[in-house]
């Protein structure tokens, strides 16, 4: 049996490695080598996947609304990206008057680093994986907000009072649905026992964390929506109704990458529900057979990104009240009472002996009930005060 | 010289010339920027420490979370002391003197120091079990349980006080303003 | 030791990098007539108004504050989280106390208006 | 391998950068950056120790976290302070905010 079959990633480092030495090499050089080239190809086809998500977001969205989508240019459309990414390269790359060269120039740069430098730390297969470090959730929860340093970056350095405010509204937001973020991300920590995250994935043997921790997975999944500006979170950017917000005063392939980072952040969140949550890798033979696993990962993230584009062709934008609201009085404590209960809720699976499963998809169970009993009595007070407004108003209305 | 020694070298000429630019900068808006950069090359110091998740903290809490709470102060003081003259005061020369002053007492007291010369011993356990052992600590009654604690109800204040101190008055002031 | 980490600077490095090509590309593809209506702000036409750092809102401070409290939580308990196998359950109810005196913090929050979007 | 003294040097060059920061500037939030510098100063000794003379304990980290639980909590009231005083006073330079000299 060839080698390459089973673990292709291994068998092309091994052999790169071999002819590297084989010039004459130091061993710290081949590995820098190494590392650079895993970094070239890890960057390089990150960023062109975006062709082919954004291909697919316009075909499946276009199919949710009863429409074609792209289908002029190659088979289906799928070189539409590439004539627009042409159309953008030979765009003028206008400077406003009074912008602040070095943040100005620096905020597309750093809004698409900070994807994809995550991709560093997410495993996509057995022995595929960047970095492994011991802190991997951590770093996704640091260097994910990076994105938002770009954007306050682009709103400050543009001199325009639209994207100043567009940037300062959408780094309200992107700050406050990182609570719930980072909290929903302890629990598969908490369940792993570890924060590398090819240990959550390898503690995620034959039970997948979304079993145990729906509620986890649910706030992850949206948070993480919100913090990417998608639909139906999407009302800071939202190009049909008000101006662009903080990349009002890019142009050419400056604001083109503001929308590679977009996109890229989209798939990157649903690669990482997939493997925190879903098992990444994980199925049948996959362990034998590592390019198994890198097609198990890809499935399942896909599986994500095609619920994250289903939202955003089923939804209506919420407003940004509702937004706030629904982070801070439902999210949030929602996020704060899930760690909770998976925090005891193992506690007591181990100490008693119950059933993992069922103690957590109990107390999830509880969870869920009391969140929606939260919300009825909250959406009765609402009625309740909207209806006392409404009489008032009509007692006022013939005296008036 | 080795690797590891050039990447120091760098980053902390660089962290260096960023905290100068944060205390020299006239724009208030420029200053933070710079301060962005100056615990970004703070982050890999820890790194070339080791201390790993203290490097990612660094990032998670002062980059993300206090640098912007700072920009956004920034804005909502906006030209708070512009068009009155200097950003330092005039008695900036004393305030150099003294740092000058602490800096030679700081090195002459480093130069007496007995580990000045100390190489790093090599790490005996593995960052992960390290990082288990920090965890229990905090929550052992033995050990950090009280600073563990204490640290959330100084949170809590800290939080509770600030809201206090500046929500009121934003309240106050948008009625003044209709 | 350092390795993952220098990957993942590299990785930093190539995601600045590639995007600094494009844009260096777009640069030398583009063509180049500023002029002075094209370089001012846009204000969908309209001539721009008073400077353009505005007023804004104390509410973002209230937003920035609220998360950086919850940041270092998050940061305190991860940690515990990785340790979880190993504690006694004193030791995990500790942090659940830990966990509730935050959710005061936020209940007051609530309490007091501060979360409504004004 | 860096020997401990430059970790030392650096994190004292940074204290006094601080330090000259934090009694030169008008701007109060200007003073409360240089703090933020120094108490990182604090923590690249205090993580410097630990990584040189007990890597074994635990307490150089747990030092160094609960230094930035304080240090989030200083920035937080007195950023707090800063918007409360520029509302009422519409200044933030330290001079100025002299209600409590007499």
């Amino acid at each position: 049996m060839d080698s390459f079959w089973i673990d292709p990633f291994s068998f092309i480092g091994s052999q790169l490695a071999a002819w590297l030495t084989g010039l004459g090499l130091a061993e710290n050089w081949v590995s820098l080598i190494l590392q650079l080239v895993g970094a070239l190809a890890l960057g390089t086809a990150v960023l062109m996947l975006t062709f082919l998500l954004i291909w697919a977001e316009r075909k499946i969205v276009a199919r949710i609304q009863d429409r074609l989508g792209p289908n002029r240019v190659g088979p289906y459309g799928i070189f539409q990206t590439v004539a627009d990414l042409l159309k953008l390269v030979t765009k003028e790359l206008i400077t406003p008057e009074g912008a602040d060269l070095l943040p100005y120039n620096l905020a597309p740069l750093l809004a698409v680093m900070s994807v994809v430098g995550l991709w560093a730390v997410i495993p996509m297969a057995p022995t595929l994986l960047g970095a492994d470090i011991h802190v991997g959730v951590l770093y996704i929860v640091s260097v994910g907000s990076i994105g938002t340093l770009g954007i306050l970056l682009a709103g400050l350095s543009s001199n325009n009072k639209y994207a100043l405010l567009g940037a300062f509204r959408t780094v309200a937001l992107m700050i406050s649905y990182a609570v719930p973020m980072a909290l929903a991300l302890l629990v598969p920590v908490l369940l792993a026992g570890s924060m590398s995250m090819q240990e959550i994935v390898l503690a995620q043997k034959g039970l997948p964390f979304l079993l145990l921790a729906p509620v986890a997975a649910l706030i992850f999944f949206v948070s993480s929506i919100a913090e990417v500006g998608r639909a139906p979170f999407d009302l800071l950017e939202a190009e049909s109704e008000i101006v662009a917000g903080f990349h009002i005063e890019y142009s050419g392939l400056k604001f083109g990458m503001f929308f590679v980072a977009e996109f890229l952040h989209a798939f990157t969140i649903s690669a990482l529900t997939a493997v925190l949550f879903m098992g990444g890798w994980r199925g049948p033979w996959a362990e034998q057979y590592t390019a198994l696993g890198f097609l198990y990962f890809l499935v399942k993230t896909s599986l994500v990104y095609f619920v994250v584009i289903w939202i955003r062709g089923s939804f209506p934008r919420i407003r940004i009240d509702q937004m706030n609201a629904l982070n801070w009085k439902l999210i949030t404590p929602v996020a704060l009472a899930g760690l909770v209960v998976t925090a005891v809720a193992e506690k007591v699976a181990l100490e008693l002996g119950a059933p993992r499963l069922l103690t957590h998809l109990a107390g999830n169970a509880l969870l869920i009930f009391a969140a929606a009993a939260g919300l009825g009595a909250y959406a009765r007070a609402a009625r309740r005060r909207s209806e006392l407004l409404a009489k008032a108003s009509k007692a006022e209305a013939p005296a008036g | 010289m080795t690797i590891l020694q050039i990447i120091f070298l760098l980053t902390a000429f660089l962290t260096l010339l960023a905290a100068l630019r944060v205390v020299t900068s006239p724009s208030m808006v420029h200053a933070a920027l710079w301060l962005i950069l100056a615990l970004a090359g703070v982050a890999v110091v820890f790194i070339l420490l080791n201390a790993t998740f203290l490097a990612v903290v660094q990032v998670a809490v002062y980059i993300d979370a206090i640098a912007i709470m700072i920009i956004i102060v920034v804005m909502l003081t906006r030209g708070a002391v512009r068009g009155q003259g200097h950003t330092v005061s005039k008695t900036w020369w004393a305030a150099a003197l003294s740092a000058l002053v602490m800096l030679t007492g700081l090195l002459v007291m480093l130069l007496q120091a007995p580990v000045r010369g100390a190489l790093p011993p090599t790490l005996p356990l593995d960052q992960e079990a390290f990082l288990e052992r920090l965890g229990q600590a905090l929550v052992d009654v033995n050990q950090y349980i009280l600073p563990f604690e204490v640290a959330s109800v100084l949170l809590v204040a800290a939080m509770v006080g600030a809201i206090i101190v500046a929500w009121p008055l934003f309240v106050r002031r948008g009625e003044e303003e209709r | 030791m350092l390795e993952p980490w220098i990957f993942i600077a590299l990785l930093l490095g190539v995601g600045m990098l590639l995007p600094g090509v494009a844009i260096a590309a777009n640069w030398l593809l583009s063509p180049k007539k500023p002029n002075a209506i094209k370089q001012s702000t846009y204000e969908c036409g309209i001539e721009t108004v008073g400077e353009t750092y505005v007023q804004l809102k104390g509410a973002y401070y209230i937003y920035a504050l609220i998360f950086v409290v919850f940041d270092i939580e998050a940061v305190f308990l991860f940690p515990w989280a990785v340790a979880y196998d190993k504690l006694q359950l004193y030791m995990v109810l500790e942090a659940v106390l830990f966990i509730v005196i935050l959710a005061a913090g936020l209940a007051y929050a609530w309490r007091k208006g501060v979360l409504e979007w004004v | 391998m860096i020997p401990l003294s430059w970790f030392l040097i650096f994190a004292a060059l940074l204290f006094c950068v601080g330090l000259y920061g934090a009694l030169a500037r008008r701007n109060a939030i200007a003073i409360l950056m240089a703090i933020e510098l120094m108490l990182n100063a604090v923590n690249i000794n205090l993580v410097a120790f630990w990584r040189y003379l007990g890597p074994e304990a635990v307490s150089g980290q747990a030092f160094a976290l609960v230094v930035f639980a304080v240090a989030a909590s200083e920035a937080a009231v007195g950023l707090a302070l800063m918007i409360s005083i520029y509302r009422r006073r519409h200044t933030v330079a330290v001079e100025e905010i002299d209600m409590m000299k007499w």
